[in-house]
């Protein structure tokens, strides 16, 4: 009888961070790669993957680059925890564990001529970048393309190249940033996304896609159903403590649905069918 | 034990009714005949449900932390070890004796289903009596009478305190101090192990941690275990590693066992609902008797503003370590090693 | 059919324990688990319900499966899977049982190789429980103690001084042949008293006071129970130890961790239980902050989570938690609550 | 040349070398340490040293956690009672270690694994004679088989 224990999912493959950028004081973003070179596994926007970093652990993140995106996949991480903080300790060149990829996508399919609105704070413009990235090379198959993004100061924004210039740049896209409280030299808009959102009052024909810290998850779902958004057009993805990525170790669940396997995106009127414990 | 059941109940009926406390700490009966659990009443006419019986054995001080954040004042049925917990707890600031009120129950001990079952007795029971120092076990057809001590629980054998040491209202008569075991038969188990050499000792002890399955049910029953956070669950430290792993069983029960020295009142809880029977006990009262014979007789939870034996010093103090010098006082060295 | 004298069964073991790891009930103290038989061991086949679940057997509370190495930049890692074959003798009807809702979880896509790996290497022998305890309820989750349950390699039926005999699958078939002539013919007379003894299990189970279980009659859909009063007041006695899921046969729940051993280090994985506060616990913070909701969570996976995925109970009523919790905190009670209760019995 | 050739095989590779891992206070044992080393008195370099504050800054769990991850004896060592820098820290630790030192004899961990004792800053002599003495001890003991993880590799 041959073991084929090898090719258990919970076997991490080898992995190099090819590079690290620092985006702010307690965000970096790590171009990840096989040895040699290209991907480990070919994914889609919105899913994620586990990185080990022994003798530390594992820990799950979303993978922040676009399928398009063929060389590296990019995971930005905020330093929180014992695994990020390691992670964060790495140099370029060291090898570490990667295992995935985990959980169902954004449905880009689906979007495919549709008005997208992509919302999103903090750290959590990373599963959206991967989205917005997706849209903007495969342009003509999208409409108009809003980009609404908050920090706590323009010191925290994260890709701030993709946010002062690629995006900007590209066409049919326009980028609203706004920060939380007043700093130096801020000309943009100093708010909170969702009473920025509520401000800019889009039109409720698009498809919006939200992540963020939890709190400003929950105002944003209130103001988007203010201007008129229905429950079905509003995706956003969650986060829980995961440990297996594969629906097997039973925390991340939200009633009868694993985060890991069934999430991490939920369609809104989905997640109102679960039990409120997240 | 029927008639002051009925006692119980009409006391905890009044402190609701007049509003003395908020919340009755008692015990319910379930569907088995030895199934009495914790339960909490805030309205009178679910007191119906309250029991005490012989199976009463939980300690409910334990529950007092939870409401150590409220403002409730809580009502509660101690036993004797119970009463000890309670006055740890406050001991160790972790309850406030004023926001309880404590209804002694004397006790003159709690049966162990398992020598029930051991002894068949539970083959169609229906009804169990108490009468004095008997157990009767009642099935359709038959009765059967069987000495009380018969089917205690072994902690309860060894019981030094069945009345308790505090209370507001004593509910019943005080129970005599019967089998109630001096100290040499108290730390008999630990002498045995003192006799045996250090191999010996290190097999009996290596078998004993080696069962243990880490389920935490020792610590989260123990009275003297009132840490809002426990070293053991602080996952990023990680004082204690998650795997099976033989040095890692050491380390959680020899730590656990000495976090609760001068604390422990050595009431038999940990044992009791140990799933594996490791002999908990012999570790406790190996620390008791320690503290006993290096700093002087120490009963916990007997006096709850005596200072906590591992809490304070005497300049005189013996030790276990420096021998020949100033206050060293070395236990004799067992000949086998 | 075969049979075999239970005064001989020793040789049994001994020619198993030849080519197989083999587990049985053993005795240390007063505890009976399944334990690595060895000559002198002390086996007990009359206890009903070993205090751990066999689980531990296929589903190691510590199973380690990567031993990795950091060298400057460079990391090694390796697979470690080294598991024997073995067979696991007295296996309950309900721990049988508890196997396929293991196997719902780790067979399902994608497959959980340490634990097919596991499932392969096994072989089940059942025995069947002639006298029913009063905390046993697999009646009510559909399971049937007399019978050879589906998912047994070889199932056997003790009868005065005989233990019967019967190959289920084709490797209990194999395994029988092996076994040769330590085992004998069934003779008619006693396949009619084996008959017998199966009906009157099987009486003997309806006057078991907790009977009346029934999971079918829960009402409510996910978020109405979920949304019950009834975790309000059902929590409060709970003491947050992980008991009664180490002793379930269906707590499946692991945990990922990593060991730094000084010179490279292994990466296991071990049980966990919804019922610690840390279960949860992110760096932003836990979703399931009090007893409530760990409790729920527990009772909820058992009755309508497990059950809405896998079309099936994740309890088979062995009674584990029903004897062992020490606040009496168990599945039947919260069962009762959601009016899970047969009326006409 | 026969001499150089037993030399050698001595010094095979499963020759045990203890560890010792020892907890000393700031204020006594480690300036006691230092009065060894300038005072030019051997003690072993198997003595790995860990300054702590006070003796009564050793936690349970430090023993326990340097038997497990590769010691093969521990020390502590603080100032003699009386001498706390902090008045009364080592008063605790007579009391807190003469339990735990009690208790792990009782569960089978050899008597001189665990040694607790007070070296003063003036006790060069005292440090020196301390270490070496445990590390004898332990040496004839062995390895440390009993706390240590089986998966912690020397």
């Amino acid at each position: 009888m041959s073991c084929n224990c090898h090719d258990d999912p919970l076997v991490p493959v080898i992995a190099v961070v090819d590079r690290i950028r620092e985006d702010t004081a307690d965000i970096k973003t790590f171009q990840v790669k096989k040895p040699k070179e290209g991907l480990p596994f070919t994914f889609k926007p919105g899913q994620c993957a586990m990185l080990s970093v022994p003798p530390v652990g594992e820990a799950i993140f979303s993978i922040t680059s676009s399928p398009t995106q063929q060389n590296f996949l990019e995971f930005s991480i905020k330093n929180v925890g014992k695994v990020t903080d390691c992670l964060h300790q790495v140099e370029e060149g060291t090898e570490i564990g990667i295992r995935g990829p985990y959980g169902n996508n954004f449905p880009v399919e689906e979007f495919k001529g549709k008005d997208l609105l992509f919302i999103g704070g903090g750290i959590g413009l990373a599963p959206l970048r991967s989205v917005i990235n997706y849209t903007l090379d495969n342009r003509n198959d999208y409409g108009k393309i809003d980009i609404v993004y908050g920090a706590r100061s323009p010191k925290d924004f994260v890709h701030s190249n993709d946010l002062y210039h690629n995006w900007v740049q590209a066409e049919g896209t326009d980028v609203h940033l706004t920060i939380d409280k007043e700093f130096e030299d801020w000309k943009g808009n100093v708010g909170f996304v969702p009473q920025y959102i509520e401000e800019l009052n889009f039109s409720c024909d698009k498809v919006a896609l939200v992540c963020g810290p939890p709190i400003m998850i929950k105002f944003v779902l209130e103001v988007l159903e203010k201007l008129g958004f229905d429950q079905k057009q509003i995706y956003t993805t969650l986060e829980l403590k995961m440990k297996c990525g594969i629906g097997k170790c039973g925390r991340c669940n939200i009633g009868d649905k694993y985060v890991c396997k069934d999430g991490p995106v939920f369609r809104c009127d989905e997640l109102g069918k679960l039990p409120d414990e997240y | 034990m029927e008639k002051i059941r009925e006692e119980i109940k009409e006391k905890a009926r009044q402190a609701l009714a007049s509003k003395e406390v908020d919340v009755i700490l008692a015990w319910e009966k379930g569907e088995l005949w030895y199934d009495s659990y914790p339960a909490f009443f805030t309205k009178e006419k679910d007191i119906d449900s309250l029991v005490w019986d012989s199976f009463c054995v939980n300690n409910l001080s334990k529950y007092l932390l939870e409401y150590t954040m409220t403002d409730k004042k809580i009502g509660v049925f101690v036993k004797g070890c119970d009463a000890l917990a309670f006055n740890q707890l406050v001991q160790d600031n972790r309850v406030s004796r004023d926001k309880v009120v404590l209804y002694g129950l004397p006790c003159s001990g709690m049966v162990d289903p398992d020598k029930v079952r051991t002894k068949n007795l539970n083959q169609g029971l229906t009804e169990i009596k108490k009468s004095k120092d008997k157990l009767i076990f009642i099935t359709k057809d038959k009765e059967i009478t069987v000495p009380a001590h018969e089917v205690y629980y072994d902690k309860c054998l060894h019981c030094r305190y069945p009345n308790p040491v505090t209370y507001d209202q004593l509910v019943g008569e005080t129970v005599a101090a019967e089998g109630v075991l001096d100290d040499s038969v108290r730390f008999s188990g630990v002498k045995e192990l003192e006799e045996l050499s250090c191999e010996e000792r290190f097999e009996y002890w290596d078998g004993q941690f080696s069962k243990c399955i880490r389920c935490f049910a020792c610590r989260n029953v123990c009275p003297a275990c009132s840490c809002k956070q426990c070293t053991f669950d602080d996952s990023d430290l990680e004082v204690l590693g998650k795997a099976r792993e033989d040095s890692e069983d050491k380390f959680f029960h020899l730590i656990r066992a000495y976090h609760v020295a001068g604390r422990c009142i050595d009431c038999g809880e940990c044992s009791r609902v140990c799933p594996q029977d490791i002999s908990l006990e012999k570790l406790n009262r190996k620390l008791i008797k320690d503290i006993n014979e290096l700093y002087g007789e120490y009963q916990a939870g007997l006096d709850p503003s005596a200072k906590a034996p591992l809490g304070t010093y005497k300049l005189e103090d013996a030790d276990s370590f420096t021998v020949g010098e100033k206050g060293g006082k070395k236990r004799e060295k067992n000949s086998k090693r | 059919m075969k049979k075999i004298a239970k005064d001989k069964l020793s040789l049994l073991w001994k020619k198993i324990a030849e080519n197989y790891q083999l587990f049985l009930p053993i005795t240390e103290g007063k505890v009976v688990n399944f334990s690595i038989w060895e000559e002198g061991a002390e086996v007990d086949l009359n206890t009903l319900r070993t205090v751990n679940s066999p689980k531990n057997i296929i589903f190691p509370q510590t199973e380690t499966y990567l031993k990795f190495k950091k060298e400057g930049k460079k990391l090694n890692l390796e697979v470690v899977a080294n598991k024997g074959e073995y067979v696991v003798f007295g296996v309950r009807s309900c721990d049988v049982a508890s196997f396929k809702l293991l196997d719902n979880v780790f067979l399902d896509e994608p497959i959980d190789k340490f634990y097919e790996e596991s499932r392969k290497k096994g072989l089940i022998i059942s025995q069947a429980c002639l006298n029913p305890q009063e905390t046993c309820f697999c009646n009510s989750f559909g399971i049937n103690p007399e019978l050879a349950p589906e998912g047994a390699d070889i199932s056997t039926w003790e009868l005065g001084d005989l233990l019967f005999w019967e190959a289920q699958s084709e490797k209990g078939k194999n395994l029988t042949e092996a076994l040769g002539d330590i085992l004998e013919e069934v003779i008619e007379d006693e396949q009619e008293k084996l008959n017998q003894l199966k009906t009157g299990i099987k009486d003997r189970l309806k006057d078991l006071p907790l009977a009346q279980i029934n999971p079918e009659t829960i009402g409510g859909d996910l978020k109405e129970i979920f949304d019950s009063e009834i975790w309000d007041e059902l929590h409060r006695r709970c003491l947050g130890c992980g008991m009664c899921t180490y002793v379930c046969p269906t707590c499946h729940c692991y945990d990922v961790k990593d060991y730094d051993g000084n010179k490279g280090g292994e990466r296991f994985r071990c049980w966990d239980s919804c019922m610690f506060s840390d279960f949860t616990m992110m760096a932003h913070g836990n979703p399931r902050t009090t007893q409530k909701e760990r409790v729920r969570q527990r009772f909820m996976h058992k009755l309508v989570y497990y059950t809405n995925n896998y079309k099936s109970y994740a309890c088979v009523g062995c009674g584990r938690c029903t004897e062992k919790c020490p606040v009496s905190l168990d599945i039947v009670k919260v069962i009762k609550k959601l009016g899970g209760e047969r009326n006409e019995l | 040349m026969s001499v150089v050739a037993s030399s050698t095989s001595v010094k095979n590779v499963e020759e045990f070398e203890p560890l010792i891992v020892a907890f000393c206070c700031n204020w006594c044992s480690y300036a006691g340490a230092d009065l060894a080393g300038t005072s030019r008195l051997n003690y072993p370099a198997n003595i790995k040293i860990i300054r702590v504050p006070c003796s009564c800054r050793v936690n349970s769990n430090f023993v326990l956690r340097a038997f497990q991850r590769g010691a093969d004896g521990v020390i502590v060592a603080g100032c003699h009672p009386g001498d706390c820098h902090y008045m009364t820290g080592n008063y605790y630790t007579r009391r807190r270690f003469s339990l735990l030192k009690n208790l792990l004899e009782y569960v089978g961990i050899e008597e001189a694994r665990f040694k607790v004792d007070w070296i003063s800053a003036s006790e060069g002599n005292k440090f020196a004679y301390v270490m070496n003495d445990v590390l004898e001890k332990v040496h004839k003991l062995g390895p440390n088989r009993k706390l240590r993880d089986s998966r912690w590799k020397r």
